[in-house]
């Protein structure tokens, strides 16, 4: 019922915008790892740097990729420090319900100081490449969704090489799988949780960047994202970032076909409807560990 | 629960209810001096709505401003109170609440945003108060049974693209479009407009072959410029707000679409909107309340005016709160009252069913339910710059059919 | 709980597993168990750290459930059976690190465990007199009364471990699993700890006691079971145990 | 003030701390004085506008306390009460609307229908603890959101929903601000009680004890599923009356501003700044957190200010005080007050234990034992 070149055109779509839910949604799962915490700030940070890129492109008239080199180590900066100067200071024992309202907080100051200091105006990265596009067997990709993408795919190729290869990588796989055993090997685990909320958010701010070349931007957007991000990282498995990077690739490409027959609004339940039956069927996410039975 | 805590609840409520209280005294210090004419408003300044919310007090205060330059209001000096209500209908209401019973203003100005209006208008009913609304044109704020509101613009959105309807239809048939896609905002006055033009032209016997509606907070466009562009429909109408409209047009262009004629309502008449699309703007329609280049009386006035005062001419938005004004003072000065009573509000309501008013956009007149009686232009990006092209009689340039590549 | 343990078949089983296991991503934490302890004596639990024992526990009290294998308490299968409903049947348990609810009082801490009558008797005071009394005399003889209405996170640790067990016993359970009685305490709790066990027994308790203070073990249980590696390696009493050498080859590591 | 428990060293068995009869008093006082100032306050108000931010007040009160049911007893902490009361108000219109109920019939039984709803959601959510608990309350806001906008036949979409009025037109705005102002306070009395009922019920203790150590109060015996899941209902059936009786009162739905995160939010702030403990900890919040947002609009209105102040607000009360704020003055005041402390009732030789059992031997800490316990692992 729906045209051959309709449906290459959605899987197209889908993936692209798979890639782009991967890269956004693997900071959040990040957190939940080192520090079991729901980090609602999440999206609110994404919107922050699409800001910034804005800014700095509307500065600068440079390219806002450019504005990569100045957010992604101040966003490291800002989650180490914000793991421990705040998330620390909350008793263990409240930490996960605690973290979501401090997150939550975080999240309205930054959304508030957003429209403060930028109004609430409808922002849109003007590129000279923003409409262009390539044609593939009779579809169009278009550019800037690439350069989103490849954005993503370098960053979790990138985040995975980190993980794996590296001491701190190590340190962190070590204490997301079992804390206690990795403060037993000698791994101080309250410094290597702020390294990974350092390494969640500057993750944001690629996802930002990303998320700005091809968006309109706006403070309270956010709330748009968090939904399905939070929605991904259930059925992934919390905690597990190649099981995020599968829950956002299928539904992704989901959302984008359901697009078809159901219309957009409809096809946006498809996230929700997910994370209800994973809850329901499998608690411990799709693609993820063991981690997240007792969440 | 032990009995510490309970003392100490009994004091915080007593304060509070004490420092409520107290406040309200304090309160009735703003009241009007008796050779004012105090005027509230509660707009959108913060929130989703807050881009043309600002748009609207824009137009308010350069209306108020003229005015008090030019002999005021029966000659007393007119006075705003706006306040913000965070794009939020609850804050409307209290706001309309404290304007009415707090500040005691004389007369209310409506809000902007649909969505704002009626919650809005209910209680300027309540307290029998003539609502004038720059903002609310969707068709169901005019069945509610408001019979103090009155919509100071052309047209209801259904109405906005008449003249392009007519036009289109009489076409001869190896040039009309035979096929449409419609993409519209889940928002009563976006949809709207796309929908009054739907309903003619699929009575006219163009074929609808998509028709889409997305959330307000829509920003990934891509699957819905993907059916747009499979169907390869003739003409693309979006029922748009600002920033969808952008993210639209852009997903259009980046699939390579090019529709003969392509529609949106309020985006391109925003001024940063050939900015947002870069160069391919031309031949991008658009239904217009008003434009400055309008030779009414007043309107000549009022563009003088505001291009003084504001260094810029004149947007909708602006024009459709000057024409509130308008609209508030012509039956002001012809009833010669503007106070809170009853009486006076109920003589003001009453003298606008039955009058024409002469404003900015043209002589307006309402039927019962508060829709104007009038038909919105048509604009177009004509090189690079936006036109009337529609009527005939009010164009400064001629319809492009078919657009322009994009 | 008499209601329900009336319902029950008479018989003289206890606790009893039968080929219990349970594995965490490979690693066999209870690997096969089967194993009978002797009801109205007090059993012990010992191995090595990481033998399995808490995980046996967990399993038995349906904290989690277990991979294969079944559970049956005076004979009837509580297999997977939800821990409340366990506790129902007569079983009751500490926890390792001493669990006590920490922001409510010492005698809120006793009243949890007080579930008798249908739902809406659940809607009527937890403070009626008879469970009043009852904690207050069960408080008092692990020396608590004094603290009635102190929140438990204020009272020591030696303290808290003495509630928990206080509060285990307002459930009147038969079965009574305590693990690491010791763990963390001075020598004085021991003793005082040591007492409260015999004499509850005496009247009538079956007590499973995982424990590492040999000295405790020995001189307290009637029948103790040995733990290596998921696995049980000898069981018998304490005499027999002590100079068993695979018990001793385990805690050696030889 | 100075009790028998001061004076004796070993602590002799007082049952409990005595307060002195005056400090008693004084507290029945002030509690006639707050019934007397709220039931008082239509008369007091010096203009409708006041009366209406009453209202709302009352209605955040109930919300909170509403919410409190199942935040405060359990720490299930939803951020997605919304739902809830969203669906409480559309139920109620639509029953009005479409089926010609009678307004007040309509609202009672809308929000037994939204019980009823609460059941599976409720099932399925609790299934699940912490984190995963707090992304479903989420996550089913937003879904409503979007099914109450996209299914415009029904539920009137983004036009909105405009509620008839319960009174006949006689009855002009500022008495229908008086009335639903003294039937907010009927319902939030109502709430109140149940509340106290629970608390000091035995499934009041279940409860707390699930809020405290959930494993530890199933070993207990606590049927734990069911008590949750019935805090849970209720949670959801008050907060639907809450949410019904503001339809009523404002007279128009819009599916933005019922399924909004932000109310559910501010039902969190309001119980967690007056103290989730606490039976009118809630309820003074909303009066703090009311105020304080009618305050900071007149104040700094035009700005987005207010984000940022909730936003701080929010994170000092969970970063400074989670209990609230009344337990935090009371801790306050205490410290003024002469008498026993649980500290100041321990023995020399119980503080040297406590100290010496501060820190657990080695022995326990062994990895593999502590990860079968799930203990460390926080949730």
């Amino acid at each position: 019922m729906f045209s051959g070149p309709l449906l290459l055109q959605s899987v197209i779509l889908g993936v692209l915008l798979g890639g782009l839910y991967a890269l956004l949604a693997a900071g959040l799962t990040l957190y939940f790892g080192v520090m079991r915490v729901v980090m609602i700030a999440h999206a609110a940070f994404l919107v922050l740097a699409a800001y910034l890129a804005w800014f700095f492109n509307r500065q600068t008239g440079l390219d806002p990729l450019l504005s990569l080199a100045v957010t992604v180590p101040l966003f490291f900066v800002i989650g180490v420090l914000m793991q421990r100067v705040l998330m620390s200071r909350l008793r263990p024992a409240t930490l996960t319900m605690m973290s979501v309202l401090l997150t939550f907080a975080i999240a309205m100051f930054i959304e508030g100081m957003l429209g403060f200091v930028w109004t609430g105006t409808q922002r849109r990265i003007q590129l000279s490449y923003s409409g262009a596009s390539i044609e593939f067997f009779g579809a169009r990709i278009a550019v800037v969704k690439m350069i989103a993408f490849a954005l993503a795919a370098v960053s979790l190729a990138g985040l995975y090489l980190l993980l794996k290869k590296s001491r701190m990588g190590q340190a962190l796989r070590a204490t997301i799988q079992h804390k206690e055993a990795a403060q037993l090997l000698g791994i101080n685990t309250e410094r290597i949780a702020s390294y990974g909320f350092g390494l969640g958010l500057a993750i944001a701010a690629i996802g930002g960047t990303a998320l700005s070349l091809d968006s309109t931007i706006y403070p309270s957007l956010h709330w748009r994202w968090i939904g399905p991000l939070m929605a991904i990282i259930v059925v992934g498995g919390l905690g597990s970032i190649p099981g995020a990077a599968a829950a956002a690739m299928l539904l992704g490409l989901a959302q984008s076909l359901l697009q078809l027959p159901m219309g957009t609004t409809w096809a946006q339940t498809v996230f929700y409807i997910a994370l209800f039956a994973t809850l329901i069927l499998r608690p411990q996410g799709f693609f993820g560990g063991r981690l997240a039975q007792r969440f | 629960m032990n009995s510490s805590k309970r003392l100490l609840f009994g004091v915080l409520v007593s304060v509070s209810a004490l420092a409520v209280t107290g406040c309200s005294q304090g309160g009735g210090a703003t009241k009007t001096v008796a050779d004012e004419v105090t005027i509230g408003i509660s707009l959108p300044l913060t929130g989703d709505f807050s881009e043309p919310g600002k748009g609207v007090q824009r137009g308010y205060e350069a209306w108020a401003k003229y005015v008090n330059q030019n002999g005021g209001l029966m000659g007393k000096k007119v006075r705003l109170t706006i306040l913000d209500d965070q794009s939020n209908a609850d804050r409307v209401a209290s706001d309309y609440e404290k304007l009415i019973n707090r500040d005691k203003v004389d007369l209310v100005f409506g809000p902007f945003s649909t969505r704002l209006v009626v919650p809005a208008a209910q209680v300027a009913k309540d307290y029998g108060y003539l609502f004038v609304e720059p903002a609310g044109a969707a068709a169901e704020v005019f069945t509610k049974g408001f019979g103090n509101l009155f919509y100071a613009a052309p047209a209801v959105a259904n109405d906005h693209y008449n003249y392009l309807a007519k036009t289109i239809l009489a076409m001869p048939i190896s040039q009309r479009p035979k096929t449409a896609a419609y993409a519209s905002m889940d928002d009563p006055f976006a949809q709207g407009t796309a929908y009054g033009l739907k309903g003619k032209l699929e009575a006219g016997g163009i074929k609808t072959v998509v028709n889409e509606v997305y959330p307000p907070d829509t920003t990934d466009f891509g699957g819905i410029a993907a059916k747009i562009a499979t169907s390869k429909a003739d003409i693309v109408v979006g029922g748009t707000q600002y920033q969808d409209a952008v993210n639209l047009i852009v997903a259009l262009q980046q699939l390579n679409y090019q529709p003969k004629l392509a529609a949106f309502s309020t985006a391109p008449t925003n001024p940063e909107f050939p900015k947002a699309i870069g160069d391919k703007t031309e031949g991008i329609l658009a239904p217009t309340g008003y434009t400055p280049g309008a030779a009414w009386p007043s309107n000549v006035k009022f563009v003088d005016f505001y291009t003084k005062t504001n260094g810029n001419a004149p947007g909708e938005d602006e024009a459709n709160a000057w024409t509130t004004g308008e609209v508030v003072a012509a039956a002001v000065e012809a009833v010669k009252c503007a106070d809170p009573s009853p009486k006076c509000q109920a003589k003001l309501i009453d003298y606008l069913h039955k009058n024409t008013v002469e404003t900015v956009v043209g002589p307006l007149s309402w039927d019962k339910d508060g829709r104007p009686q009038g038909a919105h232009l048509i604009q177009q990006y004509v090189k690079g710059a936006i036109r009337i092209v529609l009527p005939e009689v009010q164009k400064e340039a001629d319809l492009l059919y078919p657009k322009p590549q994009w | 709980m008499t209601a329900t343990i009336s319902d029950l078949p008479v018989t003289t089983a206890g606790l009893e597993t039968v080929g219990l296991s349970k594995s965490y991503g490979g690693v066999k934490a209870v690997d096969g168990v089967t194993v009978s302890f002797h009801h109205g004596e007090v059993n012990a639990l010992i191995g090595p750290n990481g033998s399995g024992k808490t995980t046996f526990f967990n399993c038995v009290t349906g904290m989690i459930k277990p991979d294969s294998g079944t559970t049956s308490y005076r004979g009837r299968d509580i297999t997977g059976k939800a821990s409340h409903r366990i506790a129902q049947a007569g079983i009751g348990r500490s926890f390792q690190l001493c669990r006590v609810f920490p922001r409510m009082t010492v005698m809120e801490n006793m009243l949890v465990a007080v579930r008798t009558g249908n739902t809406f008797a659940q809607l009527r005071s937890a403070r009626d007199k008879t469970q009043l009394d009852r904690a207050r005399g069960l408080l008092t003889r692990v020396g608590l009364d004094h603290l009635e209405e102190v929140e438990a996170r204020n009272v020591s640790y030696g303290q808290q471990k003495l509630l928990e067990l206080a509060g285990v016993l307002m459930g009147d359970p038969e079965t009574i699993l305590l693990d690491e009685p010791a763990g963390g305490v001075n020598p004085a709790l021991i003793d005082r700890i040591k007492i409260l066990v015999r004499e509850l027994n005496a009247e009538g308790k079956t007590f499973l006691i995982v424990e590492h203070n040999m000295g405790l073990v020995m001189s307290l249980s009637d029948h103790v079971v040995v733990f290596d590696r998921g696995r049980t390696i000898a069981e018998g009493p304490p005499s027999v145990i002590q100079s068993d050498p695979k018990v001793l080859e385990a805690y050696l590591g030889i | 003030m100075l009790s028998a428990s001061d004076l004796a060293p070993p602590a002799p068995p007082s049952h409990r701390p005595r307060p002195a009869t005056v400090l008693r008093v004084a507290k029945g006082v002030a509690l006639v004085v707050a019934v007397a100032a709220v039931l008082l306050f239509p008369r007091l108000a010096a203009d409708p506008f006041i009366l209406s931010v009453g209202v709302v007040i009352a209605s955040y009160a109930v919300l909170a306390t509403s919410w409190n049911l199942v935040g405060g007893f359990t720490g299930y902490i939803s951020l997605g009460h919304a739902a809830y009361y969203g669906v409480g108000a559309y139920a109620t219109a639509l029953l009005i609307i479409k089926a010609d109920v009678p307004p007040f019939v309509a609202w009672i039984v809308g929000a037994l229908l939204v019980g009823l709803l609460a059941i599976p959601i409720g099932i399925a959510a609790l299934r699940v603890r912490g984190a995963s608990f707090v992304i479903v309350s989420i996550a089913l806001v937003l879904i409503l959101l979007l099914v109450f906008q996209s299914w415009g036949s029904f539920t009137g979409g983004s036009n909105g929903l405009r509620v008839p009025r319960p009174f006949s037109a006689d009855v002009l705005r500022p008495e229908q601000h008086e009335r639903f102002f003294y039937l907010h306070i009927a319902l939030l009395s109502v709430v109140l009680l149940v509340w106290w009922v629970i608390d000091r019920s035995r499934f009041g203790a279940g409860l707390k004890a699930i809020r405290e150590d959930e494993d530890k109060a199933e070993s207990l015996g606590v049927p734990t599923v069911r008590y949750k899941l019935i805090a849970f209902v209720l949670s959801a059936f008050f907060t639907a009356l809450g949410g019904g009786l503001y339809a009523l009162w404002f007279g128009f739905l819009d599916p933005i501003f019922q399924f909004s995160i932000l109310i559910g939010s501010y039902m969190v702030l309001m119980a967690l700044l007056g103290g989730v403990r606490s039976l009118f900890g809630p309820a003074i919040g909303a009066v703090i957190v009311g105020v304080a947002l009618e305050f900071f609009k007149s104040r700094y209105g035009d700005t987005q200010l207010h984000l940022v102040a909730t936003g701080l607000l929010l994170a000092l009360v969970v970063l400074f005080m989670p209990d609230g704020i009344i337990p935090a003055l009371t801790n306050l005041v205490n410290r003024f007050r002469p008498t026993a402390s649980s500290i100041q009732e321990m023995t020399a030789a119980e503080l040297l234990q406590r100290d010496r059992a501060e820190r657990p031997s080695e022995t326990e800490l062994s990895a593999t034992e502590v990860a079968d316990e799930n203990t460390a692992v926080p949730r």
